[in-house]
């Protein structure tokens, strides 16, 4: 049985190089970026293929999903506005080729003398499971053991999109209003959407989810809305976007200052000249980011415009 | 290979035909309406086939009703999308093939 | 704080304060400005007696203050630093008075006056310097403090000027640091010592030593514009009158000389500097550059410019006598360190006077000149036979003790080059004497500005008290204080060659 | 096994992300092979971890989800100044002059 | 803060993670309420001074401040560390991030400032984050944070330069951050964890580990603009509003070389054949110092021969790679003069750049050539921008002097003449174009030109800034014992 399977991990690996080489190299860019989509798509599969179903979703919903939706808006607003003309497709240049080719060849070397036996963190992840508030190995992991890392992740969508505004970039203007079949869909599947995306927050303990996943899919909720037409009213556009934008790493935040300050006698600061030999004598320190799941609601409305 | 087995597997052969003229009539008819007709028509019909398969061979109610549910939506997104295609060929004036 | 690094640290601050001070000042403050000025001289001047009476009677001036790990910022007040510091602070209060004098209704005085008391700031900070690092640290300082007086006029040419100033002492500053770095990374210490630190490192680096003060005397070198690095010069004389007059007798060309003679005696020693054979070259080099300048100043006929070349050729009179490792040679180099700046000094002053009061700029316009300024070409005059070597005048003093020594050091050729460049200097002087004093006025212009009339006393008493004093240098040369004593009282305290 | 073919196939789409980053002049292929870039580097952090048998490592995939989402929000950053490059200066590429030899032969 | 709290409950006090979190969560509030972005913009950044102090009397007796977020130890959490290097660079960035701050108070007109402030505390929060890592994943979303910034704030001013400058500064900090993650994975298989410690006892010499040292090389070397990677800086650096160009050049190019000194300190040095990366490392620095000076001395514009300056000051910090001790360690004399140089270079670049704003403020243009009698308009400038030069020029008795000094003591005790010369012609080109614009300074230009007024305190904070670096020159003996100890050189005798 295996040999299908490797053979199907060969097949997909092709497929993956080949659908970039693709998307990268079509004269057309709307066909560009349909193969990137279906790029993000097989990459999905892949991540199923290595077991990690959490980033399977994470790449089928942000990876394909948000990145080709921004993609798609883009190019159409810039046909609209300037280069309509699509520039010739770049001649193949031999010497980068070459010289990549080359530069590959000794990464895939170093990386194939990693394969027999790559050290990981497994086992500590494995034992400290139990103290970590989730079953889910992931995200124990995302939300706790290396929760600096999301905060500082929350903060960088939040900086992306206040960048976005500092260009101010201007709101989408109402196209063609989509039409009644497209309304009626969105009516229906706006509510399943947000109790899917709540699920997926809840189902992240112990299984395959998470705030991020969930967060997509309320992303996504959002872009369907604006391909519908639909626009905030105004009197909504001001503080209270800002506010919901905000509300998600802000909370994030308050969290880390109420652990910080709140016992700094007991922090886990192990002052002194002491370096830390192994992580065992340390005593436990106040969990900074230690958060029940489901209260920080991620960046929740980041992407609702 | 029990009963229920063979049935499931009669069924999702079935479906992955129907895919496989979806799929066909994709590749071969002249113009978006038709390929969007053959599409739609053919691959809901082939999902629903190996949804049922899929479902005898899950072996529980909850994960059935689950994988009809996914056909259900699939049905619904796959209608409106393909009107809107339909509608936005129409708005850019694309002419139906006639021989 | 023990007193010696009390004074010292004040005679620094003597012109630092009132510099900062003055930069702050709003430009129509002139009485406010001259007084900040002139105090800060006058109490330049005490200091500095106070300090010479200090050293002549034995007492020892030192400040030591950390600056990296193994080197300290030291300044030291010994008998040589002291030449050099009461020739500047005299000089100084004179230029000032002069560039208050000369400047009158000029913009941009605030300005002038910050950066030439910085400039002598960083003068008193090389002469006082205790070791190699302080030296390049004030060595640099005047660069920077004198860059922007050259260009002054802030006309295109005198920012070309300064462009050329800057890439030749810049370059030199460089050279100088190289050098400077490559011998600290050998011998580890850079403390001036009467008889110079290198001594004690074994001839495995006797090629490193050369190319080392090889390298320390083009650095030196450009300041004291020896003769492939003279060039910024004569170009420089575009800057204002008081500017050349400090640059050529009180600040820049001394500091370079005045570093040659640091290197020589207290970096590498003389018989050290004599075993690695570089004080011949030297020699030859400072002699061929006595008689390129003299020759270049044969011909030309702006007035600044040919005193300019002059100074290339009289500066290496004391390179000279410093790369001639005789005694009485080495008195002759040092105390013509003095009389120069004086000489040139008034020469300079009066060249102001000139081009201030009667807007004479070439030597052709100058006919009959004597009449008109009789007290200006009467100081210029004297300093001109000084300049020439003749002997009331303190000119002679120097090429006198530089002939004995050269004699005394079997350097024969030597009294050949003075004789030449004494020949060359009257003739590149009398002609500019006999016109200005037998030549009819050229023009109606004298009669119609009614006989003689001289320019303001504050341009006038400057060059008239700085003749006198090479006169009084030349003619007094045996009383105390006076520049040969003092530079014999040098001899006795730091070179044990000397009886 | 696998891990090699993915392995193997990450380093080769950051060769693609490479050259298309490095030859395209469009700003928008410059991004898409940029985000190609990205998921070249994720699909090598992840196939190396673990033993085929043993349960996968999760801190890759921790980082990797990190990852995505920062790469999404370059880009998004990325296409918002790409549509005020084009909208300044008339094209949506960085050169200012464009190059005529750049048209394919064929 | 009640006042019973003793002086060790001070000290014992979270100050690294105050550092982190005070300028995220004013960044987060100043987005929220933009009418109230100002106060909390100054307050931040000057609230980041007193806690460094705090920090600083922390550390100060230890050889490190160990944190572990969230509890969790080494291998799984992510640690927090700070020593007497990262507090160099919090220092660097404290300081002249106070100056720019106060400067760009005066420089923006209300409806850019309202977003300047998010995105400069934005960028404070992500450069003390990164100061204080020592996870190599954290400091890959550090890098991230900063960078977007970075470009954000480039691309504020509008228009068409900083637009495209910030498209190409854009691509140029993903490629070196993506390249930099590849080489983590490397590492991260190799060892088994991110942190600094344990890599350090873990990594061995091999295939995957030299790879990644060259990934991550690169990749940081992209991000400093290291000469063959320079391309973007320039247009990137001189198109940005003047405070951001002088946050750019000081403060967000250091922070990548801050990793690369981690890792080659404390990672890759000790291990065998990492020599030769050391010397290409120098070679470079030695090409950037000249390439860069050369474009300097030819650019028309005050702020693009600032830029390029930039990039040959780079190269001297990249001159200590090659210089190992006896014991085939890094030298830590030359260590101790490049970090004095990140902070002599820091301040001086900051000034430099905060008068070309005034400059480009008053004339309008800042076209060398077209300069009009600034001297005497603007002396404050005139003096910061000299200052501020001859600092860069590395001439006495200026802070730059002593790093050069201490780096070309360092080079000749190992004879490298090769390093000496470059660095002492580096030097005189330095001189050169700064030169140049002082020259211009003085004479009038040949067209007339009707000034605008500058404001007072922007004249001052550059003089500030440039008075500061002259400072660091008057009296380095204070300071240098603390770099000294900054220099943290792993066990002597680590595995060959």
């Amino acid at each position: 049985m295996n040999l299908l399977q490797t053979g199907f991990d060969g097949l997909l690996a092709l497929g993956l190089i080949w659908l970039a080489w693709r998307a990268l190299a079509c004269p057309d860019l709307f066909r560009g970026i349909v193969l990137f989509i279906a790029f993000g798509l097989l990459m999905a599969l892949a991540w199923v293929r290595l077991e990690a179903p959490d980033v399977a979703l994470a790449e089928a919903a942000i990876g394909a999903g948000l990145t080709g939706a921004l993609l798609l808006a883009a190019l159409a607003r810039l046909n609209r506005t300037a280069a309509a003309q699509t520039l010739p497709r770049e001649a193949w240049r031999s010497g980068p080729a070459l010289l990549l080719v080359l530069a590959g060849a000794g990464l895939g070397l170093a990386v194939l003398s990693l394969i027999p036996e790559p050290a990981g963190l497994q086992a500590q992840v494995a034992a400290e499971l139990g103290r970590s508030g989730v079953s889910n190995p992931v995200t124990a992991v995302l939300l706790n053991f290396r929760g600096y890392d999301t905060l500082l992740e929350l903060l960088v969508l939040l900086l992306a999109l206040l960048a976005a505004w500092s260009l101010d970039a201007d709101p989408p203007r109402r196209e063609a209003p989509a039409g009644a079949v497209l309304d009626m869909l969105l009516r229906l599947l706006l509510p399943v959407l947000v109790l899917a995306a709540a699920y997926l927050l809840w189902a992240g303990a112990h299984a395959p989810g998470g705030a991020f996943q969930a967060g997509a899919v309320l992303g996504a909720a959002g872009v369907l809305a604006l391909l519908a037409g639909w626009r905030l009213q105004p009197h909504l556009t001001g503080t209270p976007l800002r506010l919901a934008v905000t509300i998600g790493p802000g909370g994030f935040l308050l969290v880390a200052w109420a652990f910080a300050a709140g016992r700094p006698a007991a922090a886990g600061i192990s002052a002194g000249t002491r370096r830390r030999s192994d992580p065992a004598d340390r005593d436990p320190g106040h969990p900074v980011h230690r958060r029940h799941p489901g209260s920080a609601v991620p960046g929740l409305a980041a992407r609702r415009r | 290979m029990t009963g229920p087995d063979y049935l499931s597997a009669l069924l999702l052969l079935a479906g992955a035909l129907f895919f496989l003229a979806g799929t066909l009539g994709l590749l071969r008819f002249p113009d978006v309406y038709t390929r969007l007709h053959a599409l739609t028509k053919a691959d809901n019909v082939g999902l629903g086939l190996i949804v049922l398969g899929l479902a005898l061979q899950s072996g529980s109610w909850l994960v059935a009703g689950k994988l009809v549910l996914i056909w259900l939506l699939v049905l619904l997104a796959g209608a409106s999308v393909a009107h809107l295609i339909a509608r936005g060929a129409r708005q850019r004036g694309i002419p139906e093939w006639r021989r | 704080m023990n007193p010696g690094n009390g004074i010292l640290l004040s005679v620094l601050a003597s012109s630092l304060l009132p510099g900062l001070v003055i930069f702050a000042i709003a430009e129509h403050r002139i009485a406010l400005r001259t007084t900040l000025n002139l105090l800060g001289a006058v109490v330049k001047l005490v200091l500095v007696g106070w300090m010479l009476w200090g050293v002549a009677h034995g007492q020892a001036y030192e400040l030591r203050l950390a600056l990296l790990p193994g080197l300290d910022f030291v300044l030291r007040a010994g008998p040589l630093a002291l030449l050099f510091v009461t020739l500047s602070s005299v000089l100084w209060l004179l230029t000032t008075l002069y560039a208050i004098g000369y400047l009158e209704g000029s913009p941009h005085r605030s300005r002038f006056f910050g950066f030439f008391s910085l400039c002598v700031t960083a003068t008193v900070g090389v002469a006082l310097a205790g070791n190699l690092l302080t030296f390049l640290l004030f060595y640099e300082l005047l660069t920077l403090s004198t860059y922007p007086l050259v260009v002054h006029r802030a006309t295109e040419a005198a920012r070309r000027a300064g462009q050329s100033y800057l890439v030749y002492t810049l370059s030199g500053g460089v050279l100088l640091l190289a050098g400077t770095v490559w011998l600290y990374s050998l011998t580890g210490t850079l403390e001036f010592r009467a008889t110079g630190f290198v001594q004690d490192l074994d001839a495995s680096h006797h090629g490193a030593l050369i190319a080392i003060f090889w390298l320390l005397i083009a650095g030196v070198g450009v300041k004291a514009a020896l003769f492939p690095l003279h060039g910024w010069l004569p170009q420089a004389m575009v800057a204002p009158a008081p500017v050349s007059a400090l640059l050529h007798a009180v600040a820049v060309v001394k500091a370079g000389a005045f570093g040659i003679v640091r290197i020589v005696y207290e970096v590498f020693g003389v018989e050290q500097a004599a075993d690695l054979g570089v004080t011949l070259p030297l020699a030859g080099l400072a002699a061929f550059t006595i008689l390129y300048g003299s020759l270049r100043a044969l011909y030309q006929d702006d007035l600044k410019r040919r005193l300019a070349f002059s100074t290339v050729s009289q500066v290496s009179y004391i390179a000279l006598g410093v790369a001639i490792a005789g005694p009485i040679a080495t008195i002759g180099g040092l105390v013509h360190l003095v009389h120069q700046g004086l000489m040139k000094i008034t020469l300079f002053f009066c060249a102001g006077n000139l081009a201030e009061t009667l807007h004479i700029h070439r030597i052709s316009e100058m006919d009959g000149v004597g009449r008109r300024l009789p007290w200006t070409m009467g100081a210029f005059t004297l300093a001109a036979f000084g300049m020439i070597g003749l002997p009331p005048v303190a000119g002679f003093v120097s090429k006198w003790y530089l002939g004995l020594g050269a004699m005394e050091a079997g350097q024969d050729w030597v009294v050949l080059v003075l004789a030449g460049s004494s020949l060359l200097n009257a003739a590149y002087f009398l002609p500019i004497l006999h016109r200005a004093w037998f030549r009819a006025p050229a023009g109606d212009g004298f009669a119609a500005a009614g006989g003689r009339h001289e320019t303001g006393w504050l341009l006038l008493w400057p060059p008239v008290i700085t003749a006198a004093m090479s006169l009084g240098a030349g003619m007094l040369a045996f009383i105390p204080f006076s520049p040969l004593e003092w530079v014999q009282f040098i001899g006795r305290r730091e070179f044990i060659g000397y009886e | 096994m696998t891990a090699a073919f993915y392995a193997l196939a990450g380093v080769a789409l950051v060769v693609l992300g490479l050259y298309g980053l490095s030859v395209q002049a469009h700003l928008l292929r410059k991004l898409l092979a940029v985000n190609i870039l990205g998921s070249g580097v994720f699909l090598v952090l992840v196939s190396l971890g673990g033993q085929p048998g043993a349960a996968p490592d999760p801190v890759p995939h921790a980082m990797v989800i990190t990852g995505i989402v920062v790469a999404v929000s370059a880009t998004a950053l990325g296409l918002v100044l790409m549509l005020k490059v084009a909208a300044a200066s008339g094209r949506p590429t960085l050169d200012d002059a464009p190059k005529e030899d750049r048209c394919p032969k064929e | 803060m009640p006042e019973g709290v003793s002086l060790s409950a001070l000290a014992a006090l979270p100050w690294d993670a105050v550092l982190i979190l005070l300028p995220l969560t004013g960044a987060v509030a100043a987005g929220l309420w933009p009418r109230s972005a100002r106060p909390i913009g100054l307050l931040v950044s000057a609230g980041g001074i007193p806690i460094l102090v705090g920090l600083g009397t922390a550390v100060a007796g230890t050889d490190g401040l160990h944190h572990a977020v969230g509890g969790w130890g080494a291998p799984l959490g992510i640690e927090l560390r700070a020593d007497a290097l990262s507090l160099v660079f919090l220092a660097t960035t404290a300081l002249v991030g106070l100056g720019v701050a106060l400067y760009a108070d005066s420089y923006f007109e209300p409806t850019l400032a309202r977003w300047f402030w998010p995105l400069w505390l934005f960028l404070l929060g992500a450069l003390n984050a990164l100061f204080l890592s020592a996870d190599l994943f954290n400091l890959y979303v550090t890098l991230e944070l900063m960078g977007l910034a970075a470009v954000a704030l480039t691309a504020l001013g509008g228009g068409r330069a900083a637009l495209t400058g910030a498209m190409r500064y854009l691509l140029a900090t993903l490629l070196g951050s993506l390249v930099y993650l590849l080489g983590v994975a490397l590492l991260y298989h190799a060892t088994g964890t991110l942190d600094f410690g344990l890599l350090g006892q873990r990594l061995e010499a091999g295939p995957a580990s030299r790879t990644a040292l060259g990934l991550m090389g690169a990749g940081l070397a992209l991000k400093t603009a290291l000469f063959p990677f320079h391309f973007w800086l320039p247009p990137a650096h001189a198109s940005a509003p003047a405070p951001v160009s002088a946050l750019l050049s000081a403060l967000v190019v250091k922070a990548s070389f801050y990793i690369l000194v981690r890792l080659w300190l404390e990672l890759f040095a000790p291990l065998a054949a990492t020599a030769a990366t050391g010397q290409v490392l120098g070679l470079l620095g030695m090409a950037a110092i000249l390439w860069g000076s050369w474009q300097a001395l030819r650019q028309p514009r005050v702020k693009l021969l600032v830029a390029y300056s930039t990039v040959a000051q780079i190269g001297y910090l990249f001159l200590a790679f090659p210089l190992l001790s006896a014991a085939g360690l890094p030298d830590a004399a030359a260590w101790r003069a490049v970090l004095w140089l990140v902070l002599a270079h820091a301040l001086a670049k900051a000034a430099m750049f905060l008068a070309a704003g005034n400059l480009l403020r008053f004339g309008g243009h800042d076209r060398i050539t077209d300069l009009d009698c600034v001297a005497q308009r603007l002396p404050l400038t005139v003096a910061a921008f000299a200052l501020a030069g001859v600092s860069i020029a590395g001439l006495p008795p200026t802070g730059g002097f002593i790093g050069k000094w201490l780096l070309l003591e360092a080079a000749l005790l190992q004879g490298r003449w090769d390093l000496v010369t470059v660095m002492l012609l580096g030097g005189l080109l330095a001189a050169g174009y700064v030169f140049k614009v002082v020259g211009h300074f003085f004479t009038p230009a040949a067209t007339r030109h009707e000034a605008q007024r500058v404001p007072a305190r922007m004249e001052w904070t550059a003089l500030g800034l440039a008075v500061l670096a002259l400072l660091l020159g008057l009296a380095p003996g204070i300071l240098l014992p603390w770099f000294d100890s900054a220099v943290v050189m792993p066990m002597a005798g680590a595995r060959q």
